[in-house]
């Protein structure tokens, strides 16, 4: 099992306690609202477009104050954009090295795999590519 | 007399798999693929486990089994199909044999100038191989429009756009409205009208029709008829392309290679007539014993019960799904003749997000532009939430579809 | 260690079929097609009985895991050849990928004047698809001929020949000689000398190698690779051809559809990048499972093994049919490199006479021009009887065949 | 099962008795030796050509001074020249109409059949269906 970062494994623990499915789906439509660096639509531009993706999904990575990792996005599907959020608030803050390391299986972990199989054949794992790639030049 | 759903449910092993949850697999998206019956599984494993030699030109006894059983499939398909054998080209799908008449008929009979008729609700197999055809010689492609309130073809338009047509092609049942086109009447028309009196040559795109529709090539009257076996209880990886044997005559080789020829020398070959002209190389054997196994077993039923049943099954559900808040349905339903896919949305909900929930409850439900973006921008949207019923699908399923949905609705919409 | 033939005999069900009179199976057809084993058939069966759904654009579990199994399938037949996934691209099998380079790159890049070299010792299938583009835009094809003595390409005329050539086009290993061609070499010289040194394009036929050698498309340098599943355990219906990204770019789309597409509206279409851009319409799905099967089978092997075992049985065997009185023997199998191919002749009994004798004894042998009606001209025969064995053939089978043959020439010569 | 003409019948007797299928091919070469009226090599054509034969084959079809049917053949392999023996012989002299009425099936009779159901989907059935054809047009 990886290690995640604390506030990815916070939330993927809550994920952990759901009942259901069909639970998990909600919790993720909950973080769809809770996400953190919204893209504005205007903001959507055929380059920071997730290739792959059925839905429209929008992602882009900046470095704050800081110099911690910050992950701006959003897609028009709930799920999507919740899974964006998830990333976003469990990235937040951390230096970019940290970022490049992570692995995209905290979506299993999350169980919530069954309906994004499809997605991480393409869409899901083509997004979480870019980002980790993003945050590796980054931390170079 | 109904159809009898417990005996044809039982012929499909798919159909007792459980999902997460133990809920029962609810598989609602027909159009894309349905599901195989095991006589369709057993036969090919037959093949594999007894017969399996390459076709043609070998005298053992595995190669003739082979040759036979790969040949009367051809005889069997065709014949279901109203035609002789030698009407039918196997192809890997809807999507080559349209290629076919593309490359094979259209580039050696039309040229700059000439008019491909085509309507704006057809699956981009039907569209793109056109387009680039266009590009490359020359010829017009022009779009009968679809009538925004009715949903159907505007017939008028039609009309007028066929006397310039030398080949009209036109989707037999559309895989997002579930609308079927009058293609006997377009058939009728073309032939009368088009070019300018000396009649167009008709290509149909019978995928979504064959399922639940009886279709004799023959009778029915076109040049060529597309369809695939994956979208009838067949394997994937097979379909055919069905010609009137004087027009492939005048059919250039596509796909060339092995088993097509008569003879090949290091100066030029001479080809074999008749559809093994078409069938370059190694065929699909197993898929051919496979289609003709789904063949049989389609032919044990009666296919205007199929249609019925299936298309009941839309109106009931569509008309339901209606009456759930924010839900609009993409398509029409109220005539005799619709299929089984219904379109529709959610105001709020996005599609996949629809998608995704419906398939925690063991709901199989596709959304996308369902390979028909042309219709979609007609529509006025970018993608669709599908269902699409067929024979195994029962009303206890609609219904735990609708209650499903509305919950999804009251939780999230 | 040798190859543990009973093992793999257990896993493959034909071969326990008896013939006529109870005699065993001895199927020695094997470059035609070779036999399953059940891994293969059992892939297809659960994907039908458990996991059938169209692919790509969808988001319930099946179609999930349609997909993954249809991309992982992908990455691991790509793997298996030294590739990356985007290298491959699926197609019906060898001939119709042959085809996607002649439609798709060829079309696009070479034009009159441009010269394709290929030999003598091709398939149809590495010969047809030429002929009908040179005739349609007035490529120039040329031969390397065969060393009557050798059997092996005349390398001199090779050396020459290549310098105007933009496009070689060679078979790996031959189809009816047995012999293996110096690939290795013929790329190297290609991309050196070819079209007056800025290189050559070079498309290998690897239909024939595939099952008894690994090979690497990366380190081997070509830009094309064409191969069928049908050849290596795996189902009909499925291939693949193995290209350069870079190269892929450069060719145009060939059979055009849905799936292969990123936009379509009523004026034009924008395609996929990578393999998909040549993938469309429905895919191959559950045949791409089966591939997959077949290659995880044979990844438990070791294929230098396998090789030695196919082209032993072939050496020892044509070397006890060269002392059977009459028999000839067309083809080589003296070098490390011959595959299990052995064609030969009677000189009274005719070749479908000697097929139909052999088959009594359930020996499943083919004969004909095994489509290389060339190479049977410069060989100076209208076609041979050919036996070829893989890698669950035994020495018994092989002993058991020169008894029968003997005893046929006995009776019949 | 059918009835056949005499001579056609006594040849599937023969064939009945024969003791395995390498036995019977081997009664298929005698009978390739029997031909009664081989077509010289001089004469085939194009035109008597059978198609979808593997070997050659070519057959014609003629009257004899007596009205009865005259088949004509010969082919390179002498499996297929025995069946074309077999049918000269079976069908010499008799009234066109009748070999009209042969129906193919005399062949699984013969249980020559594993060897030939290949050919049946083409050479065979071919050959069998030209001469029939031929036979036809000569009663009308
Ligand atoms: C050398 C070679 N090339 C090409 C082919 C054609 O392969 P397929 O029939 O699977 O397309 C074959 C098989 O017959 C072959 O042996
Ligand atoms: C109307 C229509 N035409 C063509 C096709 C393409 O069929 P296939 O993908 O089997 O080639 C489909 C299926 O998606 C369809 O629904």
């Amino acid at each position: 099992m990886s290690d995640w970062p604390l506030p990815l494994q916070e939330i993927i623990d809550e994920f952990k306690e759901c009942f259901d499915r069909m639970e998990r789906l909600e919790l993720l439509f909950e973080y769809a609202k809770k996400l953190p660096h919204e893209l504005e639509t205007k903001d959507w531009t055929d380059e920071n477009r997730v290739r792959g993706c059925q839905s429209e999904a929008h992602v882009e990575c900046t470095i704050d104050e800081n110099g911690g990792f910050q992950l701006h996005g959003a897609a028009d599907a709930n799920i999507v954009q919740g899974l964006i959020a998830i990333l976003a608030i469990g990235v937040d803050g951390l230096p970019p090295s940290s970022v490049a390391n992570i692995k995209p299986d905290f979506v299993d972990e999350m169980d919530v795999k069954a309906s994004l199989t499809p997605s991480r054949a393409n869409g899901f794992m083509n997004m979480f590519e870019m980002i980790r790639q993003t945050a590796e030049q980054m931390s170079n | 007399m109904g159809l009898d759903l417990d005996a044809i449910r039982a012929d499909f092993p798919i159909l007792s798999r459980t999902m997460e949850g133990g809920r029962p697999l609810v598989y609602l998206d027909n159009a894309a693929t349905t599901q195989k019956p095991k006589q369709v599984i057993n036969a090919m494993n037959s093949f594999y486990e007894n017969s399996n030699s390459n076709v043609h030109r070998a005298v053992h006894t595995l190669a003739g089994e082979a040759t036979e059983g790969y040949e009367s499939a051809r005889t069997e398909i065709a014949s279901y199909f109203g035609a002789p054998r030698d009407h039918l080209i196997f192809t890997s799908g809807t999507t080559e044999a349209i290629n076919l008449v593309a490359y094979g008929w259209a580039r050696a009979n039309l040229s700059k100038g000439d008019v491909i008729l085509t309507t704006e609700m057809e699956h981009h197999a039907d569209i793109v191989p056109w387009q680039i055809l266009s590009k490359e010689r020359g010829v017009e492609i022009r779009y009968i429009p679809l009538e925004r309130d009715t949903l159907t073809l505007d017939m008028d338009a039609f009309e007028i756009g066929v006397q310039d047509a030398s080949l009209v092609c036109v989707v037999h049942t559309s895989n997002v409205l579930g609308v079927r086109n009058n293609v006997e009447q377009i058939i009728d028309i073309s032939k009368k009208t088009g070019n300018h009196g000396k009649g167009a040559f008709v290509m149909i795109d019978a995928a979504q029709a064959a399922p639940h529709e009886k279709i004799n090539f023959i009778e029915l009257g076109c040049d060529f008829m597309a369809l695939s076996s994956h979208k009838m209880g067949g394997p994937t990886g097979i379909g055919g392309l069905f010609v009137k044997p004087e027009i492939m005559e005048t059919m250039d080789p596509f796909i060339s290679g092995g088993d097509m020829i008569e003879t090949v020398t290091l100066e030029g070959s001479t080809f074999q007539k008749g559809p093994q002209k078409f069938e370059a190389g190694t065929p699909r054997i197993a898929e051919a014993f496979g289609w003709h196994a789904a063949i049989k077993w389609l032919s044990q039923l009666d296919m205007q019960l199929v249609h019925e049943h299936v298309s009941n099954l839309a109106r009931i559900t569509s008309e339901k799904m209606s009456s759930i808040p924010g839900i609009k349905i993409y398509g029409r339903h109220d005539l005799d003749t619709c299929s089984g896919v219904v379109s529709f949305l959610h105001e709020s909900i996005h599609a996949e997000d629809l998608a995704h929930l419906l398939d925690s409850g063991g709901f199989a439900v596709r959304t996308g532009h369902h390979c028909a973006q042309p219709l979609m921008e007609a529509l006025g949207v970018s993608s669709t939430a599908r269902i699409s019923f067929w024979l195994y699908n029962t009303q206890e399923e609609a219904d735990a579809f609708i209650d499903y949905l509305s919950s999804i609705v009251q939780r999230f919409g």
